[in-house]
């Protein structure tokens, strides 16, 4: 029972991860200006990923495992939020981009 | 049933990312797309079993190429949104000629599945004398280490044509404490890594060129955050560090020849000594070279 | 229709949709990208080869590792020399070159 | 062997502690770099004349698995033709430096000289590709010294030469799928006319005369070459050309089954026709000098995709001799006709062919320098280019019904005849010259000299030059 529950709910995780990215891709490709374009782009970065990991989380066999993919979801985090002020504040200097 | 679906998917997927690369509305979205079609060749290389080339692709052809397609896009004179003027009648045109080269190319890969190939039983054969226990880099650092020493030639090469073509200032905004900051927490967790890549390399995928591309964005992100100075052609030590690869290659490849049984052979015993060797230098040049086509300034040409 | 032979269709494919970019493209920047899908085409047709064998041919591997650094160092060439072909011709006229 | 590691070694070593130490007088380090690696070469031709060919396994492996490296007294020719040239453009260079744009010129010819002699000495396909895009990139950064006018030229040279290696590279990925090798001298046991060879060879030969620029795929040349600096307009039309052509020389003699051959010879023959036509044509209309040269290129690799055709067509290994032998006229030739044009242009101050009106009366040796060049291209006796347009002309007459090629030929001639008379006429015409606007260097003049006359002198040894020519090409 527990055993299809785990399932069930980590399917739902993924799926949901999966959902983010593909908005998240689509802002990036059809939103106008570059403030628009970042936030597509951090919400697929940051809950995206999150919820994979946490879906992938239920299936891993060991702790071990699930210490890499937290460790990798938080270096992402760091690195996109950086990323994604530098890009603000580049985009916030010049009048219009494009 | 389920690995056709997955197969045929991303095969489609690919594709169409591919027709977007060339096609899009504006180049903005052309270099996007690109990018997108790199990641999704990296997948398509790990389902087909070829990890070292999942890791190549994914640090060399998605993540620098990238990156280059980006600066270049930046530099870009005109406005970029413009699509490409080009004739409908010239593409149609051109699809009638490409279209049956479709049917010529099938026809001649349809007999290739059925092949068995012999090479990958001789190459397991010798791989306790080749001095690495992983296959593939023993084909590159060992069984074909000529075409790896020609490879660094061609690097070099990218290097010193790009340099003919004037000074490129990087003009780099006020360094920002948060860019910084996280600049120095990454740079050296991304040498960890690619020592790491680099010394599995022996049994496992990884490799010079897989190391010496994350080491180059780890030089890249100091270089923009503003922690390192200018990277000047004119420093000895940086071109030493960008020819020493081959230099020490070509050292091998002569002492072997002067000294040894023959051009490359390495002695019985030596040959993982010497690849290691071989391997760790050539990931600093690749290091440094790749670093300097991507955030090199170029100097004039005469300094 | 292998597995393989999948891929090595779609690898023909995309090689020659990248001919056909370079052969109809015009801007600089959509070339490069023409001639990158190209050499990926090819890539996926030599991967796909290998992959008839298990585990994958090291040695078609590493002959891919190989092109795609060859490759790389090629793109890296070309978009320096588009950009300084294209900003020269975008400044004649308007102002003498510098230098 | 060792004698030809050497003078590979030699040219790569040079230009990387060029880059490295950048020592004040470049130019004489790259002039003895080249003379020490002509010796070697030299002395790995007689080597491999008197033991017949050699091979080596790079890193000692058996054969399928290691690349090898073969030395016949072909490749060894080649090797002393590369560095020899080498060596006449570097005196050149070292003399006149406004003929090579700037420093960063004698690293990039010594890799230039490296990666040639890696390619006539490789015997592995995929290593074959690896040197064709060294040769590529080596070319484009060549072109690039000349600054900006040179840039558009050089990045189209680029974009088609890397079309060219991928066509090729496909190719290679298809011998190896179908017969499990990449080494040409095992492939050629191997192969079998069915459809994925041919289908590889068609590949193959496209991207290769992609990147020779034989006809009808020769249009990115003349920009590329007459846009680059002198002495790398010497080398590009001299040596760079020279390698692709090989390559397709090796795949269609060797691997190719003989069969597959005789259809794809009669295409390179007609091509080859057609290349000298339409080559001397825009060469005749060309407004600008070193244009001029560079459509003569065009058409002169015509001979040599004839004479590789004919070869192939008929299995008549007479034309073999008469193959190399164009490869080695033009290249001597073309060095001293591109040499000639910039130092005609420079002290000119000019590059319309028009103000060369009367020149000879001020530049005396330059202008006789493109007569005897293009006397060889012409194929006017003595010269290397009437010896290797007798060889192939020979077996053309024995047979009436070859003679439609004959006829070729000669409307070949013709054309080369007066693209060259147009610059000569003009040259040594007894109106009044146009001022110059430099003073003449006529040290340059002889330098550029020098290997038009060695062209005359393949004439005076040509008898035993022909036979061991015919020995050679075996």
């Amino acid at each position: 029972m527990t055993e299809l529950l785990l399932d069930g709910l980590s399917w739902l995780l993924l799926i949901g991860g999966l959902l983010f990215f593909v908005a998240g891709s689509i802002g990036l490709l059809r939103f106008p200006d570059t403030v628009s374009r970042l936030h597509a782009l951090t919400k697929a970065d940051t809950l995206g990923l999150g919820l994979v990991i946490a879906g992938l989380s239920l299936r891993a066999d060991s702790l071990w495992e699930v210490g890499q993919m937290v460790l990798i979801w938080l270096l992402l985090l760091a690195s996109s939020a950086t990323a994604c002020q530098l890009l603000a504040r580049q985009a916030g200097e010049e009048p219009r981009d494009d | 049933m389920t690995e056709w679906l997955f197969d045929g998917v991303l095969g489609l997927l690919l594709l169409g990312l591919a027709f977007g690369a060339l096609h899009g509305r504006n180049l903005y979205t052309s270099v996007l797309l690109f990018i997108a079609f790199g990641l999704a060749l990296a997948l398509i290389w790990a389902r087909l079993g070829a990890a070292d080339l999942a890791l190549a692709e994914a640090a060399i052809g998605a993540g620098l190429t990238g990156v280059l397609l980006f600066t270049a896009l930046a530099r870009q004179p005109g406005p970029a949104d413009l699509p490409d003027a080009t004739g409908t009648r010239l593409r149609l045109g051109a699809a009638a000629v490409v279209l049956p080269m479709l049917i010529l190319l099938v026809q001649g890969l349809a007999p290739l599945s059925a092949v068995e190939p012999r090479m990958p039983a001789l190459i397991t054969l010798h791989l306790d004398e080749a001095g690495v226990s992983h296959p593939v880099t023993a084909v590159l650092l060992n069984y074909r280490a000529w075409d790896t020493l020609l490879e660094l030639a061609v690097l070099l090469l990218a290097l010193l044509g790009a340099r003919q073509l004037g000074p490129r200032p990087l003009e780099l905004a006020e360094p920002w404490p948060l860019l910084r900051a996280w600049a120095r927490v990454l740079a050296p967790l991304l040498v960890l890594a690619a020592g790491y890549i680099l010394w599995r390399g022996a049994s496992a995928p990884g490799g010079a060129f897989q190391a010496g591309a994350l080491l180059a964005s780890g030089v890249v992100l100091l270089r923009l955050s503003g922690l390192v100075p200018r990277l000047r052609w004119s420093f000895t030590p940086l071109r030493l560090l960008v020819l020493g690869g081959l230099l020490v290659f070509i050292g091998v490849a002569l002492m072997t020849a002067w000294l040894g049984e023959g051009w490359l052979t390495y002695p019985s015993g030596a040959a993982k000594l010497l690849i290691v060797l071989i391997e760790s230098v050539a990931t600093l040049s690749i290091a440094a070279s790749l670093s300097l086509l991507v955030v090199g300034e170029g100097e004039d040409v005469s300094s | 229709m292998t597995s393989s032979l999948f891929w090595m269709i779609i690898g023909a494919t995309l090689w020659l949709l990248g001919l056909h970019g370079l052969l109809t493209l015009r801007q600089a920047l959509r070339r490069i990208i023409a001639f990158n899908l190209m050499g990926s085409g090819v890539f996926l047709v030599m991967i796909a080869l290998a992959a008839r064998s298990q585990p994958s041919d090291p040695l078609l591997v590493a002959l891919v590792v190989t092109g795609l650094v060859v490759a790389v160092s090629a793109t890296a060439l070309a978009l320096r020399l588009a950009g300084v072909a294209q900003g020269q011709e975008h400044s004649k006229g308007q102002q003498e070159p510098r230098q | 062997m060792n004698a030809a590691l050497l003078s590979l070694s030699l040219p790569l070593l040079a230009a990387l502690l060029l880059v490295l130490l950048r020592p004040a007088r470049s130019g004489l380090c790259v002039i003895l770099m080249s003379a020490a690696s002509l010796v070697a070469a030299a002395f790995a031709l007689q080597q491999a004349i008197s033991l017949g060919p050699q091979l080596l396994q790079i890193g000692g492996w058996e054969t399928p698995l290691a690349i090898r490296f073969q030395l016949t007294p072909l490749t060894a020719l080649l090797m002393v033709f590369t560095a020899g040239l080498h060596l006449l453009v570097a005196l050149y260079a070292a003399r006149s430096p406004h003929a090579t744009g700037n420093e960063d010129y004698w690293p990039l010819s010594c890799l230039l000289h490296a990666s040639l002699v890696a390619l006539w000495l490789s015997a592995d396909l995929f290593n074959l590709y690896v040197t064709l895009e060294l040769l590529s990139l080596c070319a484009v950064a060549l072109v690039a010294l000349a600054g900006r006018k040179a840039y558009r030229p050089a990045f189209n040279y680029l974009m088609l030469s890397l079309a060219g290696s991928l066509a090729y590279l496909f190719g290679v990925a298809l011998f190896y799928g179908r017969y499990g090798v990449l080494d040409v001298l095992v492939l050629a046991e191997l192969t079998e006319a069915d459809n994925t060879t041919r289908l590889a060879l068609l590949l193959m030969s496209v991207g290769l005369m992609l990147k020779a620029a034989l006809w009808p795929l020769h249009l990115w040349l003349p920009p590329a070459h007459s846009g680059a600096p002198t002495a790398v307009s010497a080398l590009l039309s001299a040596l760079v050309v020279k390698g692709p052509i090989y390559i397709l020389w090796l795949i269609w003699s060797q691997i190719a089954p003989p069969e597959l051959g005789r259809q794809a010879g009669f295409l390179f023959a007609g091509a080859g026709i057609l290349a000298l036509i339409s080559g001397g044509w825009s060469a005749l209309r060309a407004p600008r000098l070193k244009m001029l040269v560079a459509y003569s290129t065009v058409a002169q690799l015509g001979y040599a995709l004839l004479a590789l055709g004919l070869l192939l067509h008929w299995q008549e290994p007479r034309m073999e001799a008469a193959l190399w032998l164009f490869i080695l006229a033009h290249g001597l030739a073309k060095v001293s006709m591109f040499l000639a044009a910039g130092e005609l242009q420079r002290v000119l101050g000019t590059r319309r062919v028009r103000a060369l009106k009367g020149a000879s009366q001020n530049m005396p040796v330059a202008m006789a320098t493109f007569a005897v060049a293009g006397g060889s291209l012409i194929g006017l006796p003595p010269s290397g280019g009437f010896l290797a347009k007798w060889l192939l002309l020979q077996p053309l007459f024995e047979q009436p019904q070859h003679w439609p090629w004959a006829f070729g030929v000669l409307l070949g001639t013709l054309m080369s005849a007066a693209y060259v008379f147009r610059v000569v006429a003009l040259g040594f015409d007894r109106a009044r010259p146009n001022p110059l606007s430099v003073k003449p260097d006529p040290v340059a003049q002889w330098l550029a000299m020098l290997p038009a006359l060695l062209v005359l002198s393949l004439a005076l040894i040509s008898e035993p030059l022909l036979l061991w020519l015919g020995g050679v090409a075996r």
